[in-house]
């Protein structure tokens, strides 16, 4: 039997590192343009789920397990959190990211990406988990109809 | 081995293209994230020859420069056909042999096809696309033979013999 | 768009030929991809069934959608921004078939028949009224 | 002077781009088919996107192009699937109270124009109150350039820490509710009038299809009410979908 969807996949194959690559490129030049962790966390998150439309959501779920989603959504916050508790334990307000570097503003650098990369984290797998959570539910559409 | 290398050299000059930032900081980050992508890649499993066509590139850009004049050509048929006076359109259902049975190739010649205004491949089978045109002039099959022996040899493919 | 143009060539004069030349060829570029992305919005409106607005639409993608995004770049000049709007353009080159043809093969496999033969466009019309 | 203002070439894109805004909200409130109100609401945030990169505000441009118009129609396709495809008509007398609370809202909101400063105004809060201070301070304390990033991460880090933390419970209420693996609890669903059984629902539990081989379930078809009678009927319902489409 020959696949009908040859043409979605070797494009979707194509496009998605491309996809990957632009998420994380707005994740880090958010200091620097417009972007930051939830925009970069959802291109990501496009990322898997377009691969998950074309290749179906089992292949997805084989690449990126329920587990991981899970963990990532609580590593987010917990990345987050995390970054206010050090600026606790060194001596700052909670979230005054000043304390972190010898020098205030790299300290507030550091900080911001820190937070960012929380922000990355649990938007993306709490994106994919909605997804995975819906698309497990459908009735699958049948092979040919889509 | 040959294809995670090439994705990262393409990911490597796509992110100096979006980025311009030649600081320290941001080249590692980005160095990071081409590893990160490498890997997500991998764990897809989408890792082959079709993800990564980079080798071919110039041929690629040569076929896209021949197909952009084509565009333009046929493009100017329906315009006609449309705004025209006294419009008429005869749309028709073909099939168009297809002499190659390799992925990469046969995305190529249907998207060209696509491409190509007047002419939509509706359906990609084995050995032939059936393609649904507008105008009659559009709609012979030799026509696209050409068009399809660019289109794989854009992709460094060699057709069969039919 | 015209008063643009006539207000950069025509009031700045130490412009250098080039440039002169660049402004003009990124007028005609842009002022030709709104006119076919015009003609494609007429021909979804004018075209009688499914597949054949599919043309139609398809036609703004291809045609219109780049010769907008050449405009840009002669306007750009060489910079990065010209980079990415390359990168825009032969992505959408990639993208824009594939939808097309994602939508037109969802519909023949949903057993949508195409109307085939002659049609021309005065008849469809006297066909509505 | 007005008459500059009025025709400048940003003000007229403003007003196309709202008066498109109107029209798609409008037609989302009058259509029937949840398929094209998914779509609608798409072209919705797609075209307040462009509205906010008119109005210079490209952060939140670049969140509603990305979340609105790319993941969110992707999130609400995948759970109209799981409802009827189409809306039932409402009744014009269950219509009259939602009427009222919009038409008293908006009055309220026309009373409450009045206050508002004018476009562009030296004196308005935005333009003398903190907001200043972080545009003056971001340049000098955090050192980079994007002064949105510096409010939103640093500067008003508490609320984006509420935000995280708001996904995060959203994603756990989908999770606690449905699961991730779509076998959480006993559950039925009724698309386009089919009734699917949880344990034998197609992408449940794989495994479990795969140990009942003697019900022959080729991949991806939907499993039928075992009554024959319903088979027919929803045999036919599927026909007829297929007519209409």
């Amino acid at each position: 039997m020959h696949d009908p969807h040859v043409i979605l996949k070797v494009i979707s194959k194509f496009l998605v590192p491309f996809i990957a690559l632009f998420a994380f490129y707005v994740q880090f030049h958010g200091d620097f343009g417009p972007g930051g962790g939830f925009q970069a966390g959802v291109i990501l998150a496009a990322a898997v789920i377009l691969y998950a439309l074309i290749f179906g959501l089992d292949a997805a779920k084989k690449a990126f397990p329920p587990s991981w989603i899970r963990i990532g959504m609580s590593l987010g916050v917990l990345l987050y959190g995390g970054t206010g508790v050090l600026t606790w334990i060194l001596g700052g307000d909670f979230l005054s990211y000043g304390v972190l570097a010898h020098d205030p503003t790299h300290g507030q650098h550091y900080g911001i990406i820190a937070v960012e990369l929380g922000v990355l984290c649990s938007v993306t797998t709490v994106m994919i988990a909605i997804f995975y959570a819906f698309g497990s539910r459908q009735p699958e559409v049948n092979e040919d109809n889509w | 081995m040959r294809h995670a290398s090439l994705l990262t050299l393409a990911m490597a000059a796509t992110w100096l293209m979006l980025s311009g930032y030649f600081i320290g900081m941001i080249l590692t980050f980005g160095f990071i994230s081409i590893i990160l992508v490498v890997w997500m890649t991998k764990r897809l499993s989408i890792l082959d020859n079709e993800s990564v066509p980079y080798l071919n590139i110039l041929k690629t850009c040569k076929y896209y420069i021949w197909l952009f004049i084509e565009i333009v050509k046929a493009n100017i048929q329906v315009v006609k056909a449309v705004i025209g006076p006294n419009a008429e359109i005869s749309p028709s259902l073909i099939k168009i042999p297809m002499h190659t049975d390799i992925d990469i190739a046969q995305t190529m010649f249907a998207n060209s096809i696509t491409l190509t205004p007047g002419t939509v491949s509706v359906d990609v089978q084995k050995d032939h696309i059936l393609v649904h045109a507008l105008l009659k002039e559009m709609s012979k099959p030799e026509d696209f033979y050409e068009m399809h022996c660019r289109s794989a040899k854009a992709v460094s493919i060699d057709l069969k013999d039919n | 768009m015209i008063i643009a143009f006539l207000s950069a060539v025509v009031l700045d004069s130490n412009l250098v030929w080039t440039e002169i030349l660049q402004i003009c060829l990124s007028c005609l570029a842009i002022a030709s991809g709104l006119f076919f992305v015009l003609a494609g919005s007429i021909g979804v409106l004018r075209f009688p069934d499914f597949y054949t607005r599919l043309h139609a639409a398809g036609m703004t993608d291809t045609l219109g959608a780049e010769l907008i995004l050449i405009g840009l770049i002669l306007q750009s000049g060489f910079t990065q921004t010209s980079l990415k709007l390359l990168m825009i353009g032969f992505f959408l080159l990639l993208t824009s078939p594939t939808a097309t043809h994602a939508i037109a093969h969802s519909a023949h496999t949903a057993n949508l028949k195409p109307k085939l033969g002659k049609h021309s466009f005065s008849k469809v019309q006297r066909d509505r009224s | 002077m007005l008459l500059s203002y009025v025709v400048s070439p940003t003000i007229i894109l403003d007003v196309a781009l709202m008066a498109i805004l109107i029209i798609v909200a409008f037609s989302i409130v009058r259509m029937r088919s949840l398929f094209a109100i998914v779509m609608l609401q798409g072209v919705y945030s797609l075209v307040s996107a462009a509205w906010f990169v008119s109005l210079d505000a490209v952060d939140v441009a670049f969140t509603e192009a990305a979340v609105g118009a790319g993941v969110s129609t992707v999130l609400m396709l995948a759970a109209m699937l799981l409802a009827n495809r189409k809306s039932d008509p409402v009744p014009i007398s269950k219509q009259i109270a939602p009427l009222l609370v919009v038409l008293i809202a908006g009055l309220a909101m026309f009373y409450a124009i009045g206050d508002m400063p004018a476009y562009g105004d030296v004196n308005s809060p935005a333009n003398t109150g903190v907001g200043m201070d972080y545009i003056e301070r971001t340049t000098k304390e955090i050192h980079i350039p994007n002064v949105v990033t510096a409010v939103l991460a640093s500067y008003r880090g508490y609320d984006t820490f509420g935000e995280a933390v708001v996904i995060f419970s959203a994603g756990l209420g989908v999770l606690l509710l449905l699961g991730l693996n779509g076998n959480a609890g006993r559950w039925t669903a009724r698309p386009t009038g089919r009734q699917i059984y949880p344990p034998i629902a197609p992408s449940a539990n794989s495994r479990l299809i795969a140990s009942r081989d003697n019900i022959k379930l080729s991949k991806g078809s939907i499993i039928e009410k075992p009554s024959s009678v319903n088979l027919r009927k929803s045999k036919n319902n599927r026909l007829k979908d297929k007519g209409n489409n």
